[in-house]
């Protein structure tokens, strides 16, 4: 037996058993997944090496599974994170209900996620794409058990255009290839643009709406904020990077073939990341809820990820790569962190609760650690993706006007940020969470791990650039420089980024310390409902928290591209359809006798037309 | 009336379309061929059913043995409609709502009439069954005979039923004949509804060794068959059981 | 007196169009009644009388001209050359019997659909639809 | 006595003709004496598919007269392999239906027992006949035994239904023989070999015309578009062991005729193409239908026309791989369909209500159904790794090979409106509150092995397709190959 069929079996097998043991014992449920998880991931990281292969045949087809450098970097992303988020849901799920269901459905999408960074060939990418995506599905609907006909039918049905846009691509690279192996596909060329251009791009819808790059974004938000936040973490870290996967795999290759054709996709892609990117942050201005909000700023994330793999470059991928690391760190670290605030304060309405850093200090430095992160703030490792992503556009593909969007919707990036540190965790205290208690420890560790991740790769980016070169060899990019902890651009200069972090880090404690000790005695606690109303009266009930209308202002200055509601579109299209559909339905009159006269029209017809039909 | 014009052009449409294919189809030409060398089936036929059968009549040769697996589907089609029609009108025993067969009650004439003709007609039906390797008709011409024989009581007396019990034993056991005799030639000579190899003269009563026992257990069947969707159609009442 | 086969020959064209054409309009007329009766009964009997023009067509297409029965009667055993194609004949057999059969089911489904829809138009009874 | 393939149709009728009188005997003889024959018919496939593996095809003549002359039965690969699988899937609807009518009076077991037995028999005669007429025959035993079940329930809607299935289905065989009757005045044959050896002699305008009626009449059968409209009708009405042979035996037996016909007897140009529209126009129709159903044997049967047309689709596309992925999705479609029809009888049979509604949460109470259902419904929309993913998949590459890039679009269009339903039934199954107290009705145990049976073979041939696709190559390789059928036959 095979390395990663034996993990496959372990997760399946492990999905099926924790299944049915829930009927047993509801407290083994979780045990039992962590158990395999466990197991997995270790086997995975004791046992597998590069270039473990697995060949089978299936019908007509020949099959391969095999690790490369490229999938090992991916698996980074889906074991560790998935290991992390099920040692959260342990306690982050505890007394729900359906506890089988949940964990089985999450040990499948895992073992989804981990055959489709393992396929080799596309038929196996494929069904391990639908095994992820009916099993997150699972997931996705479980919270809103009675009510799936929302977020769920979206979800599957963006889902199964971007699977049988991808399928359609398949059965088009056998034809013209005559081969389902990626590999020999790539040899071949077949995702350049210049040949048949419709399978790059069938490719890209499938791994984009996975992404959830602009239009077809519209899925994603709901999907991520309905998920139990122990998945979403997983779902926004992990999943959706096999979207970035794909569409790695067929724009980086196609890069290394080199030809004119191409620039347009690119800039198509480019502009299709960007808009993600501003979009993305522009809705996560205006939430309210925290869960939406990061969800939100997980598509616009992804924009930027889709940025950087759109430029083509070394230095472009690498940056797209590294990112898709960290983002899985600091955006799976803040789903926990909103799944803990829920979990202990029952909402996360940033309307509804504030001042939680008193009550849950530890998940409050999560946060701020995720967020500085996530807005790119030296010395942490956002920091290094951002860096790396403006250097890609502007040196190497010159798209400065892409750079500024890009640069514009970073900056928004720190008003929700800000919003979502402060909503939650700053400012008064509200009456109802007074009894709040800080998250259990098998919660925090997870997010804790998290946040050492976001630190370390601030120091020292070296540790993630050093497996993402090893991907990019993998992908045909030799040679890709890099440093342990600093960067350099190609203009020379080199920055050496520990002894930035080391600075800063100093700076920040000392001036904490200093605000700290001088601020200590004047501050003077009130409740958020204890606060000037100008002369107004303040009548029983009503909200005015300082949570309430937050960026009123820049919602009106942004008022236009709000209106611009890609969500609406989709469902009158949705709802055209349907329309449609139940006009055209109405063939089928009911009346034997017409049916008996479309028999006979039709004889009717072919006989006349029986030259040309049947010539 | 858009609509009942569009009718009108479709059917011509299909009128001019199997007018114009049947023109090129020449009314009474032979299409036989060589009788001797026969290219045909009823060429074939025609050559093999006095020489190998000695079945007089060649219609029923075919539907007997040439081509006698059609027509033990069709007794099925008929076993199954009647079936089919019993369960389509059967009714449970408690909604009666029951009314009588005929409102006028048929004249003395009639009811003796009938009584005299019945067993001519069941004679008439059986003597065109019997016969029917050597004249005209056999066993669906006999079968309808007979069917109309019952129908004639039927229609005549209110009070006339036919014994379902005799009916369905008549109907088992013709349809079983006709299935065993196939079997008889399957295991005796390896071929289904195969004929004897004793087959006698042709033109005499006992020729063409099992046909016209086959055509018997036919009769049998159809006439049983036809009475009882006459009488389950002028009856639609519970079926005793 | 013209024998058979003289006025056959005679009026070959007159005769074809004659024995066709009534098969084929047979055919017509049924899916006339098929088509444009509204009562159940109607459509049953437009679907016999289908039938009955098909079943023509079959025999009339087996003729052959100046044939017999074919029938080996005594003392005429070598008048196979003279006999008209008994295949199609046989074929009739069966498709009428299996004609009779579906009428005798249409008419029970007919007796059944009167007695729940109280009435035998068939644009009324489309409960089932869409 | 050797057993050859006469025995399917042969063991049929006699236990039909000896039921009635049995039953006299034996109450219960109705019952499963049609078990045992089906029983029966899956030894003779297990005792006959080796020998036509092996010889390629057998060919039995019935009374003794050679090909030509006779009428004769072929057990070609293709049809060998359908025979089987309908006769497994036979048996498996007897025996989910086994105390399905329990609750009826006596009398009118024995009438379901022969007419189910005999649809099946019939179904399987259409497909190893070798005759045209013959055909017709068995298409009429099909059509009456249909008909007649479709009326078995007493309520209001069974006669309306059956009577439009009979109107359409007597147009059919009306247009069946006209087509016979051309074939034969030009060839003077009714045997499908020989005609096909004496189709090139054959003029055009004829043989086009005759192709015509062929394809309307059999059409009819094989439920495509301008002539489907019986089939909702009767699929919900009838009684649910019968609607999965509808879509399980009777539309195979519909779709191998006409393709038996197009591909085998006929060698017109453009039927191909013909059968692609026709087929697409089939399934976008039915599928678009079936959205807005709210009877679930009705959406079902939407859902049905709508495979039948992938797989007239597939079978257009003509190549070695598409017919490979028709027979393929025939099969999927006969054992999944069946399995949609018998695990949703179950919930109708528990809420009092044909409609949709009636299923919400229904999970609670019927769990194994329900994930029967479910996986039956994953796998028909073609989510790997069940069987149905396979067929599509082989279609999908096989219209890819020809080129034909909006087809496969439209293909896939179609599938995502198809996934819409069948999540929404689902989902109403899963996550839907149900609102009212029901009685309970379990199924029976027979009826549990009769779908687990089934399950079984989707989700084995799911994960392991390899167990099969050698008979599939054979068998798409038999149709295509017209030359040794006409050789073989002919000698």
């Amino acid at each position: 037996m095979n390395t990663l069929t034996i993990i496959l079996l372990i997760l399946t097998i492990g999905a099926a058993f924790t299944y049915f043991i829930n009927a047993v014992n509801h407290k083994l449920t979780a045990i039992s997944a962590f158990v395999t998880i466990t197991i997995a991931t270790g086997y995975f990281f004791g046992l597998a090496e590069l270039g473990d292969q697995f060949k089978f045949a299936l019908g007509d087809f020949s099959m391969q599974w095999g690790l490369n450098a490229f999938s090992y970097y991916f698996i980074y992303i889906v074991l560790g994170l998935s290991w992390l988020a099920l040692l959260y849901s342990i306690a982050y799920m505890e007394g729900k209900a359906r506890l089988g269901y949940y964990y089985g459905a999450f040990l499948l999408t895992i073992a989804g996620m981990f055959g489709v960074v393992i396929s080799q060939d596309f038929i196996s990418l494929f069904i391990f794409w639908e095994i992820m995506t009916w099993a997150s599905f699972l997931l996705v609907i479980y919270n809103y058990y009675y009510n799936i006909k929302t977020e769920g039918m979206k979800y599957m049905i963006f889902s199964a255009i971007g699977a049988y846009a991808m399928l359609t691509a398949i059965v088009f690279i056998h034809h013209y290839y005559g081969t389902f192996l990626i590999g020999e596909a790539l040899s071949k060329g077949a995702f350049s643009f210049n040949q048949h251009i419709f399978i790059p791009i069938f490719l890209l819808l499938g791994f984009g709406i996975k992404a959830a790059v602009m239009p077809f974004h519209v899925w994603a938000p709901g999907a991520y904020a309905k998920t139990p936040m122990s998945f979403t973490a997983v779902f926004s870290g992990a999943l959706s990077k096999m979207g970035i996967f794909g569409i790695a795999l067929v724009f980086s290759t196609y890069y290394i073939t080199h030809n004119a054709g191409g620039f347009i996709a690119s800039q198509i892609l480019a502009w299709m990341g960007g808009i993600t990117a501003v979009m993305g942050t522009i809705y996560a201005l205006i939430q309210t809820d925290a869960k939406r909000l990061l969800a939100y700023s997980s598509v616009a994330q992804l924009g930027y990820i889709v940025v950087g793999l759109s430029t083509g470059t070394k230095l472009g991928i690498m940056a797209a790569l590294y990112l898709a690391v960290l983002h899985a760190a600091f955006k799976g670290a803040l789903f926990m962190v909103a799944g803990a605030v829920e979990k202990q304060a029952g909402t996360t309405d940033m309307t509804k609760i504030s001042g939680l850093i008193k009550r849950m200090p530890w998940t409050f430095l999560v946060a701020l650690i995720s967020i500085i992160t996530l807005a790119g703030v030296p010395p942490l490792g956002g920091f290094v993706g951002k860096w790396l992503i403006y250097e890609a556009l502007i040196t190497e593909s010159n798209n400065y006007f892409l750079a500024i969007v890009i640069f514009f919707s970073s900056t928004a990036a720190f008003l929700y940020s800000y919003r979502f540190l402060f909503g939650l965790f700053l400012g008064q205290e509200e009456e109802e969470t007074k009894d709040v208690k800080e998250a259990p420890v098998t919660m925090l560790i997870p997010m804790l791990m998290l946040s050492f991740v976001s630190i370390i790769t601030g120091v020292m980016p070296g540790l993630v650039f050093n497996p993402a070169a090893k991907a990019m060899n993998a992908l045909g990019f030799a040679d890709t420089n890099w440093d342990m902890t600093s960067l350099s651009n190609i203009w020379g200069n080199t920055t050496d980024l520990s002894l930035i972090g080391i600075f800063i880090i100093i700076v920040f404690i000392l001036g904490f310390a200093v605000l700290t000790l001088k601020g200590r005695k004047k501050t003077k606690s009130v409740g958020t409902k204890d606060i000037s109303s100008s002369g107004e009266l303040w009548k029983e009930g009503e909200n005015w928290t300082f949570q309430q209308d937050f960026f009123k202002p820049f919602q009106r200055a942004a008022a236009p591209l709000y209106k611009f509601d890609m969500d609406k579109i989709w469902s009158d299209m949705g709802n055209a359809l349907e329309a449609f559909f139940g006009f055209f339905r109405k063939v089928y009159t009911g009346n034997g006798q017409t049916y008996a006269i479309y028999v006979i029209a039709f004889l009717a017809i072919l006989l006349i037309f029986k030259d040309y039909i049947f010539n | 009336m858009l609509k009942k014009y569009i009718i009108f052009a479709l059917i011509a449409i299909l009128g001019f379309y199997l007018a114009s294919t049947f023109k090129e189809i020449p009314f009474g030409a032979n299409r036989l061929g060589d009788l001797n060398d026969p290219e045909t089936v009823s060429a074939f036929y025609l050559q093999k059913s006095p020489e190998d059968l000695h079945v007089a009549n060649a219609i029923t040769a075919i539907v007997v043995n040439f081509r006698g697996f059609d027509t033990l589907g069709e007794v099925t089609v008929l076993f199954l409609a009647v079936t089919g029609l019993t369960s389509i009108l059967y009714r449970k025993e408690e909604e009666e709502d029951e009314e009588e067969r005929l409102s006028i009650p048929s004249s003395s004439l009639v009811r003796t009439g009938a009584k005299i003709l019945f067993p001519l007609i069941l004679v008439l039906g059986m003597y065109v069954f019997i016969h029917g390797h050597l004249t005209p008709g056999g066993g669906f011409q006999g079968g309808a005979i007979i069917a109309t024989g019952f129908l004639l009581m039927l229609i005549t007396y209110k009070t006339f039923f036919t014994n379902h019990n005799v009916m369905t034993w008549l109907e088992s056991i013709a349809g079983l004949g006709f299935v065993i005799a196939g079997l008889y030639g399957l295991i005796v000579y390896g071929s289904f509804l195969q004929n004897t190899a004793w087959t006698g003269n042709l033109n005499d009563l006992l020729s063409g060794g099992l046909i016209p026992l086959i055509y018997i257990f036919i009769g049998l069947k159809v006439g049983t068959e036809l009475t009882s969707v006459l009488d389950i159609l002028l009856n639609i009442k519970p079926r005793k059981k | 007196m013209m024998e058979f086969s003289e006025i056959f020959f005679k009026y070959k064209d007159l005769i074809t169009v004659a024995v066709y054409g009534t098969a084929i309009m047979l055919i017509i007329i049924g899916l006339y009644g098929v088509l444009l009766k509204k009562h159940l009964v109607k459509i049953a009997i437009g679907l016999t009388i289908m039938d009955s023009g098909i079943n023509l067509l079959f025999v009339a297409v087996g003729y052959i001209q100046n044939g017999t029965a074919p029938i080996f009667s005594p003392g005429h055993e070598g008048d196979a050359i003279r006999m008209v194609d008994p295949v199609p004949q046989a074929l009739v057999l069966t498709a009428i019997v299996i004609g009779f059969a579906v009428t005798a089911l249409a008419l029970s489904l007919i007796i059944r659909l009167y007695k729940h829809h109280h009435t035998a138009n068939i644009d009324q009874i489309n409960s089932l639809k869409w | 006595m050797v057993i050859s393939p006469v025995h399917y149709i042969v063991a049929p009728l006699l236990a039909a003709f000896a039921i009635a009188l049995l039953s006299k005997i034996y109450k219960n003889a109705a019952r499963i004496v049609p078990g045992i024959v089906l029983f029966y018919n899956i030894v003779i496939s297990l005792v006959l598919m080796p020998q036509v593996l092996e010889k390629g095809m057998i060919s039995e003549v019935i009374a003794g007269w050679e090909a030509p002359w006779g009428i004769n039965l072929v057990l070609t690969p293709f049809s060998g392999f359908l025979t089987t699988a309908v006769s497994v899937i036979g048996f498996a609807i007897w025996l989910y239906g086994y105390k399905f009518k329990v609750r009826l009076q006596g009398g009118e077991v024995k009438y379901y027992e022969i007419l189910q037995m005999m649809m099946i028999a019939g179904s399987l005669g259409v497909i190893i006949t070798g005759d045209l007429f013959n055909m017709f025959v068995f298409i009429e035993i099909v059509g009456i035994t249909a008909y007649s079940l479709t009326a078995f329930y007493r309520g209001r809607d069974g006669a309306e239904a059956s009577f439009k299935y009979l109107l359409i289905g007597s147009l059919a065989s009306i247009f069946l023989l006209m087509g016979i009757l051309i074939i034969y005045t030009q060839t003077g044959s009714l045997n499908m070999a020989q005609i096909a050896e004496r189709m090139p002699m054959v003029p055009q305008t004829m043989k086009v015309t005759a192709l015509i009626f062929f394809l309307i009449a059999l059409g009819i059968e094989a439920e495509m578009f301008p002539m489907n409209g019986w089939a909702p009708d009767a699929y919900s009405q009838a009684p649910s062991p019968t609607s999965a042979v509808f879509a399980a035996v009777v539309s195979v037996a519909g779709v191998y005729a006409l393709i038996r016909v197009t591909f085998t007897v006929f060698d017109v140009e453009g039927v191909h193409q013909y059968l692609i529209v026709m087929g697409f126009v089939t399934m976008l129709v039915a599928e678009i239908s079936a959205v807005a159903q709210v009877n679930l044997k009705r959406m079902l049967a939407y859902s049905s026309l709508g495979q039948m047309g992938l797989v007239l689709i597939a079978f257009g596309i003509g190549s070695h791989l598409a017919v490979f992925g028709a027979i393929f999705l025939m099969l999927n479609h006969a054992v999944i369909k069946a399995l949609l029809f018998m695990s949703g009888s179950y919930f109708i049979y528990n809420s009092d209500d044909k409609r949709l509604i009636g299923l919400n949460g229904i999970h609670k109470r019927l769990p194994f159904v329900s994930a029967i259902f479910s996986i039956a419904a994953f796998a028909i929309i073609g989510f790997p790794p069940f069987s149905g993913f396979w067929s599509k998949f082989y279609i999908l590459i096989a219209a890819g090979d020809e080129n034909m890039i909006f087809l496969i679009i439209g293909i896939l269009m179609v599938t995502i409106i198809e996934l819409v339903y069948y999540l929404r039934t689902v989902a109403r199954i899963y996550f839907y509150k149900d609102e009212v107290e029901h009685t309970e009705h379990k199924p029976s145990i027979n009826a549990i092995v009769a779908m687990s049976f089934l399950t079984l073979f989707i989700i084995v041939i799911g994960i392991y397709p390899n167990l099969i696709t050698g008979y599939l190559h054979q068998a798409a390789d038999s149709l295509l190959d017209k030359a040794s059928y006409i050789q073989h036959i002919l000698k």
